[in-house]
């Protein structure tokens, strides 16, 4: 494409560096911004920050020839809260509700490795009532992100209509989550050493019921999105990552299975949560193209639907809280937890100073590794391709810039 | 239509109606077939309701109002947009798509020009439209814009092929390009021997049918070929920075297509305004009638897919075209033909 | 006012409060897990005197090495103990926090951090250390790498090199600590824009939020004239 | 358990079965014509309502009678958008010759619903069961600073409090 004659959105009075191209030179763009002149055929565009493919607020300036993207290089930080700031001002019981926001389509799935590290470090365990609950609210909060990501994905590849599916039944699960803690979003339930509250009195059931929407909804998925030929077409092969450098990136969850690691802290992880009473199956997919990202979420929305079922059944009576001080202190101390949420491979580095709050939190987010592989993912694919690689990546914006 | 109820009339007066049939055709078209399909039949499809407020019913009121809107809105240019051509390219792609409604007829006599070539006619003024596309996007001095016309362009072209040779089948069989003539060609022709219905074409010329509505869709750039206005990633390609009423002609002007190609479609195959058994000054009457509930089919088959798939990607697009539609076309055409010369 | 503990006003579970057990390690180092003695064994083969000390966090192993055996430490734990996947790599200021003006600790609103330095597990030769952890997807095994930073220069090696995702991390405790990496490619802004001054996560660095606003527990209340009662305790 | 590809697993519905060229395309249109007949979910929202279940966080109420100007929200509150201000009354005794009681006064209740993040700590931490939530969710504002709403408004919400709801079977009733 020759775009010599007009430089095209370029203001008349900015200061124009002079840019040598050289495609293997803009592994990272350091100075190439917006404002580069176009007098050498390549064309800079800036992807977001508003833009309907980045989720939010996340910036992508590509170097493009003709449509063919050269170098990308993502732009984040216009959504960053300074989380791990913030832990320090603040006592545990309030830290639970800031961190329920850094990925929020699965707060719940957030507040548990933190609530852990802080149990951990005070010696407390929650009892089993409560470990079940919180199982099952963490699967169903991933259950809820994904089926969202099962219809996003087709928005972004050009199918209006799987975006409203997704939305439509993860509605189901919110309720779920919602008639349980109150909060549809954030729940902000878990309390250090158990649960707020119990269930409310007919909840069972309607997860049961829930869980029959859900697998219906997979189907749905796969008749109208993950079997449709053009969807096909459109994702695979595209973006593929593969094992060792997704590994060395720190690209983890349903992304790292999708290339065929078969890594799930569920399972291979320190013991957490009830994971160990549960008979349940690790998704891999040998491809780690953009559509063996779809197909192993889509699969596992239908093991964590299987999943709370069995812990449904299982649910032991008893507490929902241990005996804890009414002041939380932890204990002097450093911890590292680590859980397989929705998105990723989340943890918590918490260093303690036996004080009422943390004294460092380190917040390990997935959504940051895995988009931080974008500038090595992205070179030589097309436009389209770009979309549909940030669609199966799936990533929270709260969880890249916490 | 000088005849029109027996009235004999000047040509001043024939004009002056042509003109106001033809350009209120269009937006109405556009409102009829935005409120069905884009409004209520995605909804639904999307287990939505789609607006049920404004107008009382179902909200068919919707998108009038939404038009009004648009007027009211602020005629917003870039600052480096160039000026003239920036104003100007909605307005080719509207009229692009009076000029099809000008052979399409709705009835024996119901026709604004019976032109002798009007096949060859309608689809040769329905890719005027490019021309305003190239200019919109080019004009608005964006990249999303440029990215989006230099698409919208590339597809057009490669599409405008096989459109074409979809239709030859047809008019091979019909015999004229006239499309009067195609529909009484099917009016009058004979399932193996029986008449009952005349032989409408979709029947023979399935295939042709088939490649039309697929080239029609990348003509129209709608899903699965809608990489010109891609709204996940050129979030809307050429028409970004349009706003207010010239961005209501870009929509008069995608819907007022789809209305003409759903109409050229239902007479190319479906028997356009001829409904079995009625001839003469009632099939004026009804003409019209008959023609909007087939192209209505139409339609509703080129919005459903809209509605369901995923967009392909240009690259994929382009070989699509290259490697199946237009050898299946001419085979189509070969096929039909070797029928012709020997039946 | 600004009571030590909130106001009991009920006590209905005052008697209850369980002493928290304390901290998970003694003064002693606690002996180390199997599989974690043996991941130390082979770093310290290799690394040699590069490893100064380790401790056990919460069943992890944690092990500080020397500055100059940084990025070796990155390989050794790639090819020897195979470390594949970069979970982060993160800095932290030990400088004591300063006290909180509003109220003094134990407040439910705000925790006051002790004003003595004191190190965290495997210690640390200053105020800044930088941390990360390497995991192995196969063998599901990790390890806590640290190491120490010189407060008047602070910088460490670059791991970018060995785990290209280290990239965006170490972008990242360099513009909130101030610690550059010797190597890294591309040492710039991540989050913060790129005229932003100082180092957010310092010890040392305000947050704002909690300046500009008074602290709730300050307004207070009242009493009638003549009255030292404190507030609440009466129902 | 080792890497099993798309064709091993048991999850998908039809998966490994070949597939004719197209069936994709038209599977998919017949999902979306399926949907156009089975009805839509929306609620037509200011004409009906949907019921949000008892324990949503949709605002909070206050018992002004039982609030003892603790402060002990307004210091939990991770947003410090709780705004109280009092001052202690002599009261007359409650027995004849008793001691002269002293009783604090609520001044002022404010709780900045803009900056309030429905996280409901104050709730949980109030000793005297003054807060309460109730599923109440429309009171949006034509502008932020009209958030701002003082105990009496938060008084009248104490109307739609709903009362506590049975637990599920093998919880541990706890007495509160």
């Amino acid at each position: 494409m020759s775009t010599t004659d007009r430089p095209v959105a370029t203001r008349p009075s900015a200061v124009v560096p002079e840019i040598e191209v050289d495609p293997g030179a803009f592994r990272h763009l350091a100075d190439a911004q917006m404002n580069v002149e176009l007098d050498t055929g390549d064309m800079v565009l800036n992807l977001g920050p508003q833009h309907p493919a980045t989720h939010g607020t996340l910036r992508l300036v590509v170097r493009l020839d003709g449509e063919r993207v050269l170098a990308a290089d993502p732009v984040i930080g216009y959504m960053h809260r300074g989380y791990e700031k913030l832990t320090e001002y603040r006592p545990y019981p309030q830290i639970i509700t800031l961190i329920n926001r850094i990925d929020w389509l699965s707060s719940f799935a957030n507040e548990v490795p933190f609530v852990h590290a802080a149990e951990r470090l005070m010696g407390i365990e929650a009892p089993p009532r409560a470990v079940y609950i919180r199982t099952i609210l963490t699967e169903l909060s991933r259950i809820a992100t994904f089926i969202l990501f099962l219809g996003e994905m087709g928005l972004q590849v050009g199918a209006m209509t799987p975006a409203f599916f997704g939305f439509r039944d993860r509605e189901h699960v919110l309720n779920v989550i919602e008639g349980a803690t109150g909060g549809r979003f954030h729940p902000n339930f878990n309390r250090v050493g158990g649960l707020k509250d119990d269930l409310p009195w007919g909840w069972i059931a309607e997860c049961r019921r829930t869980m029959d929407i859900v697998f219906k909804s997979c189907d749905d998925f796969e008749d109208l999105l993950m079997g449709n030929e053009i969807f096909e077409a459109r994702t695979r092969s595209i973006g593929i990552i593969p094992a060792d450098v997704g590994t060395s990136y720190g690209v983890s969850g349903s992304n790292i299975r999708a290339s065929g690691v078969d890594w799930d802290l569920r399972r291979d992880g320190d013991a957490y949560l009830a994971y160990r009473d549960v008979d349940f199956k690790v998704w891999t997919h040998p491809d780690g193209d953009s559509y063996a990202r779809y197909w192993v979420r889509l699969q596992e929305t239908r093991e964590s639907a299987r999943m709370v079922l069995q812990l449904l059944d299982a649910i032991p009576a008893g507490p929902i809280m241990a005996k804890v001080p009414r002041v939380i202190k932890v204990p002097e101390g450093e911890c590292w937890v680590e859980t397989e949420n929705p998105l990723g491979q989340m943890g918590y580095y918490l260093v303690s100073k036996g004080s009422t709050g943390p004294f460092r939190t380190k917040i390990r987010s997935a959504s940051f590794s895995n988009v931080s592989i974008l500038p090595w993912l992205l070179q030589g694919v097309y436009i389209p391709d770009i979309i549909t690689i940030l669609a199966s990546l799936y990533f929270i914006l709260g969880d890249i810039d916490r | 239509m000088t005849h029109l109820l027996a009235v004999d009339i000047g040509w001043g007066w024939t004009l002056a109606i042509k003109t106001v049939v033809v350009l209120g055709l269009i937006p109405l078209g556009a409102l009829i077939l935005g409120y069905t399909f884009l409004l209520k039949m995605m909804s639904h499809m999307q287990s939505r309701l789609g607006p049920m407020d404004p107008g009382g019913f179902h909200g068919w009121f919707q998108l009038v109002g939404d038009g009004m809107k648009f007027l009211q809105k602020e005629d917003i240019m870039p600052e480096q947009a160039d000026r003239r051509v920036f104003a100007l390219a909605p307005a080719v792609v509207v009229i692009s798509t009076f000029l099809i409604f000008v052979v399409i007829p709705t009835g024996p006599r119901l026709v604004v020009k019976d032109l002798d070539v009007g096949v060859f006619y309608a689809l040769a003024v329905s890719s005027l439209s490019i021309i305003g596309v190239l200019m919109a996007g080019w004009a608005s001095a964006n990249k999303f814009a440029l990215l989006g016309a230099l698409r919208a362009a590339a597809q057009l072209i490669a599409y405008e092929l096989p459109l074409l040779l979809a239709v030859v089948g047809v008019v091979v069989q019909a015999g004229t390009m006239n499309l009067n003539g195609i529909v009484t060609a099917q009016q009058n022709g004979a399932i193996f021997g029986w008449d009952g219905l005349g032989n409408p074409y979709i029947l023979t010329q399935f295939v042709g049918f088939a490649l039309f509505l697929v080239a029609a869709q990348a003509e129209l750039t709608q899903t699965p070929f809608d990489m010109p206005v891609a709204e996940s990633e050129l979030v809307s390609g050429y028409m970004v920075e349009y706003t207010g009423f010239r961005f209501l002609f870009f929509f008069i002007g995608e819907f007022g297509t789809a209305f003409a190609f759903a109409a050229l479609a239902a007479t190319l195959v479906l028997g356009g305004w001829a409904l079995p058994g009625v001839h003469g000054g009632t099939a004026d009457l009804l003409g019209p009638l008959v023609l909007f509930v087939k192209l209505m089919a139409v339609a509703f088959l080129i919005f459903w897919v809209r509605f369901t798939y995923p967009r392909l990607r240009e690259d994929q697009l382009q070989a699509m075209a290259w490697k199946y539609l237009i050898p299946i076309a001419l085979a189509n055409i070969l096929v039909t033909g070797l029928f012709k010369v020997w039946l | 006012m600004a009571d030590e503990t909130p106001p009991e006003g009920n006590g209905t579970e005052a008697g209850e409060v369980v002493e928290a057990a304390e901290g998970a390690e003694g003064a002693e180092v606690p002996a180390l897990g199997e599989r974690e003695q043996a991941l130390l064994d082979r770093l310290a083969a290799e690394l040699g005197d590069g490893v100064v000390e380790h401790a056990e966090a919460c069943g992890d192993l944690v092990v500080r090495v020397r500055p100059d055996s940084w990025r070796r430490a990155a390989s050794v734990a790639r090819s020897e103990l195979d470390c594949d996947y970069l979970s982060f790599v993160a800095g932290i200021d030990w400088m004591p926090a300063e006290p909180f003006r509003g109220a003094p600790g134990g407040e439910p609103s705000q925790p006051s951090q002790p004003s003595d330095t004191a190190y965290g597990a495997a210690g640390s030769a200053g105020r800044f250390q930088v941390f990360a952890r390497v995991q192995s997807t196969t063998d599901h095994h990790g390890v806590t790498l640290k190491t120490d930073v010189d407060e008047s220069d602070p910088r460490a090696e670059s791991w970018v090199e060995v785990y290209p995702g280290a990239d965006w991390h170490e972008r990242e405790c360099w513009e909130m600590y101030g610690i550059s990496f010797d190597g890294h490619p591309n040492l710039r802004h991540l989050y913060l824009p790129s005229e932003f001054q100082g180092h957010p996560l310092r010890k040392d660095f305000p947050l704002l939020a909690r300046e500009v606003k008074p602290w709730p527990g300050l307004v207070d209340v009242e009493g009638p004239a003549g009255s030292d009662e404190a507030a609440g305790g009466d129902a | 358990m080792t890497a099993v590809g798309p064709s091993a697993g048991d999850g998908g519905k039809k998966k490994s079965a070949r597939r004719l060229p197209g069936q994709g395309l038209v599977e998919g249109l017949g999902v979306t014509l399926r949907t156009m007949f089975e009805g839509a979910v929306t609620v037509q929202y200011p004409h009906e309502k949907e019921e949000p279940p008892t324990r949503a966080r949709g605002v909070i109420a206050l018992k002004e009678e039982n609030c003892t100007v603790c402060m002990l929200c307004a210091r939990s509150c991770p947003d410090w958008c709780i705004y109280i201000e009092g001052h202690k009354e002599a009261r007359p005794p409650r027995r004849a010759g008793g001691r002269e009681r002293s009783v604090s006064v609520l001044d002022r209740f404010d709780i900045d619903f803009a900056l309030c993040m429905y996280c409901g700590i104050c709730v949980e931490v109030c000793p005297f069961d003054a807060l309460f939530w109730s599923p109440e969710f429309e009171y949006s504002e034509g502008s932020i600073a009209k958030l701002l709403h003082d105990k009496r408004k938060l008084g009248d919400w104490m109307e739609v409090v709903p009362e506590s709801e049975p637990l599920e079977v093998g919880a541990e009733i706890k007495a509160k």
